[in-house]
């Protein structure tokens, strides 16, 4: 881990609706992540984590605020480094089911990337890669030729993984990709996630509603309400230490699958907010 | 319901299907057939043809064509009045007929000679003519008058038109009760009417106006149509005539169908040319088949029931002379165009028919559409004008110089009324002679003169002459043809009992 | 906090009977497929006493919203077989106008997404209220109580906001009128299948207090649907757990956390994250399996790593291990200490 | 990390069987297909061969359908007709489906204000009704089967314009363009590969709907007389043709009606089932 | 939504209305200008004199530029001046006003019928759904789609008209019943003139093109209210109603109806639009006053400004339909509120 984060964002603002009823998504939200580490983002519903992410990745033009990635910004950045920027920086979608074209096969779904980086010189080295990150992600090669409607979610989303990882990116943005998806496979996702950091190295950011699973996966973590960061610290010391109210809150409300603790929780909540 | 019989309180009502479009009871729109037909009850002219063709005083009661014939005085029945009471005076006359000139519309074709009237008298006027003309006197039997005073009063800037869209102004037999455009008028018997009275005519008469040939026919076959000329021979009309209280009366009309080439432009400026099309043609299977028996096969360039007309064998056809006369026509491979206005069946089908013949021949023809207005427009341009157009043709007036002139003379080329643009110096000298000449016989002679020129030059290609069959009770009477109008005249019909 | 609600539960009767509230013996669901019908719940088994909280846990597919349907027989097409005994009258048993009179005033079913559950073309209020209307209730009379129902809900300023449509509410207060909607007839059930679902931890929780305050307060039983071991294990009594339409164990809550028998719920167990422990999360391989594509034998076989021979030849039967029900041939041995 | 074996269990979802009456749909499709393609080739008479000596003559061995007003041979003329009906629908039909295509692509991909104007050149040209638009292009142009087909296809591309829109607006959003876009595909190849392909699913079954309704156009065209001219075979005019004759030559306009109404018939099933197969029971009509 | 915001979104929908007018007017300018022929003639009539024919050329302001000519049209437009008609020799403003209500009674009672059995017969459908009545329904309706209207109105004409005599063959009225026309509307007058007869008589020519006229139309609002009829009962939200003890008429009123609502009335409402195009078949066969005969007989004398008045007509009658039917929604559709108050 160096000082200079690999992907940061200071400031964003992001406001939508019509002139006469605005309505600020995000407001003034700083992050950065750092190679090798995974970084999560809380917040409730509609506390702004994906326009923040969207912004970050380029898909939606915040209002102001910039984007650096290497330490270079990407509003004056030259065609070489906005292209190395769409290389490196790849994302994960939430929905399993519409983040796949219905039409491609999945080796054109996983090799799109590389032709649109021309990184396979003929077709088989373009289909052995796939090939490599679908194994990376715990798929095998018959599934080459078949179509995105006849595989489950968990699948799915791992076949999106793989798509990204396919361009060898160096951060990975994650829009709740495990809500969707059933516990059992959640879990899947979430160690497949743990398991690239640890063997590529690579940047993670990771929103989620789950806190515990953020607990459990996250190196930093920022708490968003209402388009603006509350807090941004250290995961271990958010959970020891929350700083604010808000977090707070949302951690007195985690369920906890052990009967006895949680009905001891839930009376410590009940006691505090019935709002 | 029996209309035909007498009503409740006696009255008799006939009820007549008419096929085509009023919007506009305006008489000035007369020279229109269907308009024709629908203000001819309520209105007089000046004179009118009878049913056998000489011409007869209606509102005048004298008139006289001046020497030079560029002038013609005419002398009012006494005594006439309009519907609202007034009398019919010389100032209607000459408002009736400025109106049509100024307006340019319709029945004004009829008085292109025309320049002024002077009236000289409450029953008298001088009308003076442009040129002389033999041929002004006829061409006022559809030219109605007007109550001017009525029209006057209710005229906006616009002559009256609006207003005698919807109302009449008339001194006819009947007087409107009800106009309802495009769709009936009712008319009611004007007790005070002036003119020569027939106590048997219907005391309302109705006119029902259905264009559609399927639910005239529905409406006759239901019974809800008394008199009705829109039944082709067959089972329908047979249907209709079963049950006896209907009878058919066979009318020949002063209208043919033709075929006018365009004599100006290559290859129909070859009269062989003319005549192989003319010979490549079936007329007895058109009258046969596509006119059901209603007609008779063209015997020269006016129709049959016309005066004046010289011996012309019926038009035949010749395939084998047709082939050789066209041979050259199929070899250039040039495509002809042959136009014909669609909403008429008989145009389309003898068209297609034609079509079908020269096909056969090796001659390529397409069919084009075009619909009246524009066909006449076209035909103020040779250039514009079809190569072939398949149209009826009646002419202006009962008088045959009144076709010959405007058909086939050099004066009328391009001036949307020779539909061949056909010119031909010795047939304007017969016909220019004819129209000067106020001896009948030679008049006459001189037109035979002409005729026999115009169908050995092929100048037009007559197909058939049409007859209506006029399906009324059978207690009617009195239907017959009046050359000037070619639709009903129902206040001649006599109901009897 | 005052309950406004007594006047239209006459037979809610306290003399704790014997018979439990809703007895499921052998219930079997199957729909109409292209090849025939297809089961999709087989031979479940359940009880639900007064005052009872119970959860069914499933993943995606396992069958747990067409039970919920099924016990107020709601879908036409299905054929619902076995016994469904409510206070000991068999629901399957009556004609469809008794069973519309059942629904709503002696079960009533919360649905999982508060935003399709409310009609958005109508006010909030004539959606609570029609839960009374339907069963003859007064205007006047439903209204009042439709009042007093939100306000115990916690919509301020009830009457006022009875005129309101669904999209001008937020979440949390959708997912109460839908409570409300439930509850307001005052019914002896409430099946709640995945009630918090689409909602933050917040709110979940403040729903699942809600509903913990009710069963209190009313003494309904209530069976919570939901595909969240991690959320019941503070609220439920007892927890049945279902796989490809059949149940594969049941317990009490205490018991069945502390010691799962069937490699099943043991997996689910290792893929809930746990906030106050640092433990490796050890999901199951594979992915769920449909009631319509059900493997022989015991259907959870093809991902168990417990399986053997025998699983993928012969199904097992239910059968008591322990404290707890447990379908499986090799159920897991008691753990220590917990 | 373990590789999961897919299970051939997933969920790969049946071959559903073809209801019958899906097969016949398409079935008379390819027949009527089969008719404008062959048509000419199987007429047993020429069918412009005007014979004024045979017209009117009822059904026989030799017209099997009976001649009409002319002496031509129906069932020849309803063969070769099949051509001029069945195409010019076709014709109408795709070139208003293209037109509304490419219109669409335009607007989406266009700034806001041009995507703003095309909408409501849309909504201008959908305020005027197919049969009135046609007509004022036969004014326009000529009443022929030509103006026939550009006047449908004025009237129609809106529809096909703001269908494909609206659905290539939503795929625009669906997280694999979005993901595309991440991975840096060019504007251009996000809408070739992923927008357009996606976006014409309902667009195709509309257009097979629409045949069946714009063969009765067609038909209704010709028997104002602002459609197919003589001697044209095409089945509108020959109804027309022969309404004149409906008491007593049944066979010259109820044959053609009928096949009116079997084409658009076999469309309109055709087009349903299609719908049936995409999305079953999700969108109009 | 506040009655400030209602008004708002009335305003914005003028706005909107004027701008599709406008688009409208220019499109049948530009259609003049398309034309070939001369526009001077064509207003003075085939039978004018040059000099006629020029006079009208300067009182149309033919010869100034394009521009200048449109402005100019525009200004007679809000005269109301459509031009004069070739065929009827009359000003096209005045002869539509003349027609318009026959038309618009024809197809304000084919719409009747078209609702009355076209939304129960798409309900059954959507209530029955999968099941035999279902298919028969949809069967019924896509056969319905595929009748050509002419055709109908013929073979209609000749059985129910003629063999059976169960209605009037053709026209609007029987000969010689007359009403004073106030309105233009001949059921209404006739109801004004207290005359039931005439009423009865209007309504029996009305019947039968109304009836044909309204199949086809039916045909899709049988399939559009049943699929968003089975879209709508298959929301969680009917579930939640059943659940609540409700009856089935309740479901399928309450919860499918009031929530078909949006799609079923702007289908609705282009389908006047449409009418008014079957109307110029129906008017045609039945020998019907109105502006579908008047627009063939248009057509068939190339009679220019009446093609494009009526053109004109229509497109503003659709237009105002279409401010109607997005009146209904907001009023119907709480959910079109919210997008409209969002949109604000
Ligand atoms: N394209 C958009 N147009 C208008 N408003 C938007 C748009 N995208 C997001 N918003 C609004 O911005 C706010 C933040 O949305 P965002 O999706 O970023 O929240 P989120 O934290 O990701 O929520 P969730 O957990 O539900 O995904 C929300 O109120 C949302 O309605
Ligand atoms: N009406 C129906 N007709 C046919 N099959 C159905 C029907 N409803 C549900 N199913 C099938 O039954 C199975 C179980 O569905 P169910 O909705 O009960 O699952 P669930 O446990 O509630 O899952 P989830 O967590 O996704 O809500 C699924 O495979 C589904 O496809
Ligand atoms: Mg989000
Ligand atoms: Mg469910």
């Amino acid at each position: 881990m160096t000082d200079q984060p690999i992907l940061a964002a200071s400031g964003l603002t992001k406001t939508f609706g019509s002139r006469r009823d605005p309505h600020r998504a995000v407001d003034g939200v700083s992050l950065a992540v750092h190679a090798g580490e995974i970084l999560g983002v809380v917040g409730e519903s509609g506390s702004g984590k994906s326009t923040t992410l969207r912004c970050v990745v380029g898909l939606e033009k915040p209002d102001a605020g910039r984007v650096t990635y290497d330490g270079l910004d990407l509003a004056g950045a030259s065609r070489d480094v906005r292209r190395r920027f769409r290389r490196d920086v790849q994302m994960v979608f939430q929905d399993p089911y519409a983040s796949l074209n219905p039409r491609m096969s999945v080796e054109r779904i996983v090799g799109e990337g590389l032709d649109i980086h021309r990184l396979a010189a003929t077709k088989q080295a373009r289909r052995d890669r796939v090939v490599e990150v679908l194994e990376v992600v715990g798929l095998d090669a018959t599934i080459l030729d078949r179509h995105p409607r006849s595989f489950s979610g968990g699948q799915r989303q791992r076949i999106a993984i793989a798509r990204a990882l396919a361009v060898g990116p160096r951060v990975l943005v994650c829009d709740e990709p495990v809500s969707a998806l059933d516990v059992s496979v959640q879990a899947q996702v979430v160690n497949l996630l743990l398991d690239m950091r640890e063997r590529l190295g690579m940047a993670v950011v990771f929103v989620a509603h789950d806190l515990a699973l953020v607990r459990h996966l996250c190196d930093q973590l920022v708490v968003m309400q209402h388009g603006v960061v509350v807090e941004s610290n250290r995961c271990a010391d958010v959970f020891a230490t929350p700083a604010h109210d808000y977090t707070r809150s949302l951690l007195a409300a985690i369920p906890i699958p052990d009967p006895a603790l949680d009905r001891a929780r839930r009376r410590r909540a009940a006691g505090e907010v019935p709002a | 319901a029996d209309p035909s019989g007498p009503g409740a309180d006696g009255d008799t009502t006939l009820t007549f299907g008419v096929d085509g479009t009023v919007p506009n009871i305006d008489p000035v729109l007369a020279d229109n057939s269907t308009v024709d037909q629908s203000v001819v009850p309520m209105y007089e002219s000046l004179v009118d043809y009878d049913p056998d063709g000489t011409l007869a005083g209606r509102l005048a009661s004298s008139w006289k064509v001046a020497d030079d014939a560029t002038s013609v005085t005419f002398t009012l029945r006494s005594g006439a009045l309009f519907h609202d009471g007034s009398p019919v005076t010389a100032e209607d006359v000459k408002f009736t007929l400025d109106r049509a000139k100024a307006l340019g519309l319709g029945v004004a074709q009829y008085l292109t000679e025309y320049v002024s009237s002077e009236v000289t008298g409450d029953n008298e006027l001088t009308v003076r003519l442009a040129h002389p003309s033999t041929l002004f006197v006829g061409g006022l039997a559809k030219v109605y008058i007007l109550n001017s005073k009525l029209v006057q009063k209710n005229a906006g800037s616009d002559q009256g038109q609006a207003w005698l869209a919807s109302h009449e102004a008339g001194s006819g037999p009947y007087t409107l009760k009800t106009f309802k455009p495009n769709q009936q008028i009712i008319y009611v018997k004007d007790a005070d009417y002036t003119g020569t009275k027939n106590p048997d005519a219907p005391d309302t008469i109705v006119y029902r106006l259905i264009p559609e040939d399927a639910p005239q026919k529905e409406e006759m076959l239901a019974g809800n149509i008394d008199v009705s000329d829109g039944l082709e021979a067959g089972p329908d009309l047979d249907a209709v005539l079963a049950d006896g209280s209907k009878k058919a009366v066979e009318l020949a009309k002063p209208q043919g169908i033709y075929i006018f080439f365009n004599t100006q432009r290559a290859p129909f400026n070859d009269p062989k040319v003319r005549e192989g099309i003319r010979l490549a043609y079936d007329y007895q299977a058109h009258v046969k088949t596509i006119l059901s028996g209603h007609g008779e096969v063209a015997t020269g360039v006016v129709p049959a029931v016309m005066a004046c007309r010289p011996d012309v064998q019926p038009f035949a056809q010749d395939l084998t002379k047709a082939k050789e006369l066209l041979s050259g026509l199929a070899k250039s491979g040039t495509e002809l165009h042959l136009a014909y206005q669609p909403i008429f069946s008989e145009m389309s089908d003898a068209a297609t028919a034609l079509q079908s013949s020269l096909r056969d021949l090796g001659v390529k023809v397409k069919l084009v559409t075009t619909d009246y207005p524009t066909y006449i427009e076209d035909l103020k341009s040779i250039d514009k004008t079809p190569d072939m157009t398949v149209v009826w043709d009646n002419p202006p007036t009962p008088d045959v110089g009144s076709l010959l002139s405007t058909r086939y003379t050099t004066k009328y080329v391009e001036k949307g009324t020779n539909f061949g643009q056909y010119s031909n110096p010795a047939v304007d000298a017969l016909v220019d002679k004819a129209i000067g000449t106020a001896d009948d016989t030679e008049r006459c002679d001189l037109y035979k003169q002409a005729q026999q020129k115009l169908v050995d030059d092929s100048a037009s290609m007559p197909i058939a002459d049409e007859v209506t069959t006029v399906i009324t009770p059978k207690n009617v009477t009195g239907v017959e043809l009046y050359p000037a109008h070619v639709g009903y005249m129902p206040q001649t019909y006599r109901m009897s009992n | 906090m005052r309950l406004d609600l007594a006047t239209a539960a006459p037979e809610a009767a306290p003399d704790a009977a014997p018979r439990p509230l809703l007895e499921i013996r052998g219930l079997t669901v199957s729909y109409p497929g292209p090849t025939g019908p297809v089961e999709i719940v087989s031979d479940l088994d359940l009880t639900v006493g007064r005052a009872e909280r119970v959860a069914i846990v499933g993943e995606s597919g396992s069958g747990k919203s067409v039970t919920a349907r099924s016990l107020l027989r709601l879908d036409r097409r299905a054929t619902v077989t076995g016994s469904l005994l409510l206070d000991g009258t068999d629901l399957l048993a009556l004609g469809e106008k008794e069973m519309r009179s059942y629904r709503g005033r002696r079960i009533a079913l919360m649905l999982q997404d508060p935003m399709t559950t409310l009609n958005p073309v109508l006010t909030v209020g004539s959606q609570v209220m029609e839960a009374l209307r339907v069963h003859g209730v007064g205007k006047a009379e439903a209204r009042r109580r439709a009042i007093a129902v939100l306000d115990r809900l916690g919509i301020p300023d009830a009457a006022r906001r009875m005129r309101a449509y669904p999209h001008e509410f937020s979440g949390g207060m959708r997912q109460r009128v839908c409570l409300a909607m439930a509850i307001v007839a005052e019914p002896d059930l409430l099946i709640a299948d995945e009630p918090t679902t689409a909602l933050d931890v917040r709110v979940q929780e403040q729903v699942l207090t809600l509903i913990d305050s009710l069963v209190d307060e009313l003494g309904m039983g209530v069976i919570l649907i939901t595909h969240d071991l991690g959320l019941v294990a503070g609220f439920a009594e007892r927890v049945a757990v279902m796989y490809a339409g059949r149940r594969v164990e049941t317990g009490a809550v205490d018991e069945l956390y502390r010691s799962p028998r069937h490699p099943y719920t043991a997996g689910l167990l290792g893929s809930v994250a746990r906030v106050d422990r640092d433990d490796p999360l050890r999901p199951i391989p594979g992915s769920p399996v449909m009631p319509t594509a059900r493997p022989v034998g015991c259907a959870f076989h093809v991902r168990c790593a417990h399986a053997e021979a025998d699983c993928g030849v012969e199904r097992p039967e239910i059968r008591l291990v322990g404290h707890s029900d447990v379908a499986c041939h090799h159920p897991l041995a008691l753990r220590e200490g917990a | 990390m373990t590789t999961v074996a897919i299970a051939a269990t997933a969920s790969r979802p049946r071959r559903k069987r073809l209801p019958v009456l899906d097969v016949i749909a398409f079935g008379a499709v390819v027949v009527l297909l089969a008719m404008a393609v062959a048509g000419p080739w199987l007429a047993p008479h020429d069918p412009y061969q005007v014979r004024l000596d045979r017209a009117l003559l009822s059904p026989s061995g030799d017209h099997l359908l009976g001649t009409d007003g002319l002496g031509r041979d129906v069932f020849s003329r309803i063969l070769v007709g099949a051509r001029s009906s069945i195409f010019a629908a076709l014709l109408a039909v795709s070139g208003a489906a293209l037109i509304g295509i490419v219109v669409a692509m335009v607007a989406t991909i266009g700034p806001r204000w041009l995507d703003d104007v095309v909408m409501r050149l849309c909504d201008i040209t959908l305020s005027l009704p197919v049969m009135v638009m046609a007509l004022g292009v036969a004014v326009a142009l000529g009443p022929s089967l030509h103006s026939a087909i550009v006047a449908m296809i004025v009237a129609w591309w809106p529809g096909f314009a703001r269908l494909a829109r609206a659905e290539m607006r939503t795929v625009l959003t669906a997280p694999y363009v979005e993901a595309a876009t991440v991975l840096g595909a060019s504007r251009a190849r996000v809408m070739t590969r992923h927008v357009l392909p996606n976006s014409l699913d309902g667009v195709y079954v509309q257009a097979t709907l629409e045949i069946g309704g714009a063969t009765l156009i067609m038909a209704g065209l010709s028997f104002v007389g602002a459609g197919a001219q003589p001697p044209s075979a095409e089945w509108g005019a020959m109804v027309e043709n022969g309404s004149r004759y409906l008491s007593s030559a049944w066979w010259i306009s109820t044959f053609p009606g009928l096949m009116i109404t079997l084409t658009a018939l076999a469309f309109a099933l055709a087009g349903d089932a299609l719908r049936n197969r995409s999305h079953p029971d999700s969108t109009l009509g | 939504m506040t009655p400030k915001d209602l008004a708002l979104f009335v305003v914005r929908r003028l706005l909107l209305l004027a701008t599709t007018l406008l688009g409208i007017v220019t499109i049948v300018f530009l259609m003049i200008k398309a034309i070939p022929g001369d526009e001077a003639q064509a207003a003075a009539g085939l039978t004018a004199s040059p000099e006629q024919v020029e006079a009208v050329r300067r009182r149309l302001g033919l010869d100034d530029s394009v521009l200048q000519q449109y402005v100019g049209y525009l200004g007679r437009l809000l005269h109301g001046d459509l031009g004069n008609s070739i065929f009827t020799f009359r000003p096209v403003a005045s002869d539509l006003s003349g027609l318009i209500p026959y038309t618009i009674e024809l197809v304000v009672l084919a719409m009747l019928i078209n609702v009355s059995v076209g939304v129960p017969a798409g309900m059954l459908a959507a209530a029955r759904h999968r099941s035999r009545v279902d298919d028969s329904v949809r069967l019924l309706a896509i056969f319905c789609g595929a009748l050509p209207t002419f055709w109908l109105a013929m073979i209609g004409q000749a059985v129910i008209g003629r063999q059976l005599g169960l209605t009037p063959i053709s026209g609007v009225a029987t000969i010689g019943l007359d009403v004073p026309r106030r309105t233009g509307f001949l059921t209404l007058d006739s109801l004004l003139a207290g005359n039931v007869v005439a009423f009865n008589d209007a309504l029996a020519h009305l019947v039968l093109p109304a009836a044909v006229l309204s199949i086809p139309f039916m045909s899709f609002v049988i399939r559009v209210v049943r699929s968003s009829m089975i879209t709508a009962l298959e929301a969680d939200h009917v579930t939640a109603a059943r659940a609540k003890g409700a009856s089935e008429r309740t479901v399928l009123v309450r919860h499918g109806l009031r929530n078909a609502i949006a799609p079923v009335s702007t289908l609705l409402g282009l389908q006047i639009g449409w009418m008014m195009g079957g109307a110029v078949l129906v008017e045609t066969v039945f020998n019907r006053p109105g502006f579908g005969s008047y627009l063939t007989q248009a057509v068939a004398h190339k009679d220019t400004f009446a093609v494009l008045g009526m053109v004109l007509v229509v497109g503003v009658i659709v237009t105002f339909v279409g401010l109607v039917v997005d009146l209904v929604q907001l009023v119907a559709d709480p959910r079109v509120r919210l997008l409209e108050a969002r949109r604000a």
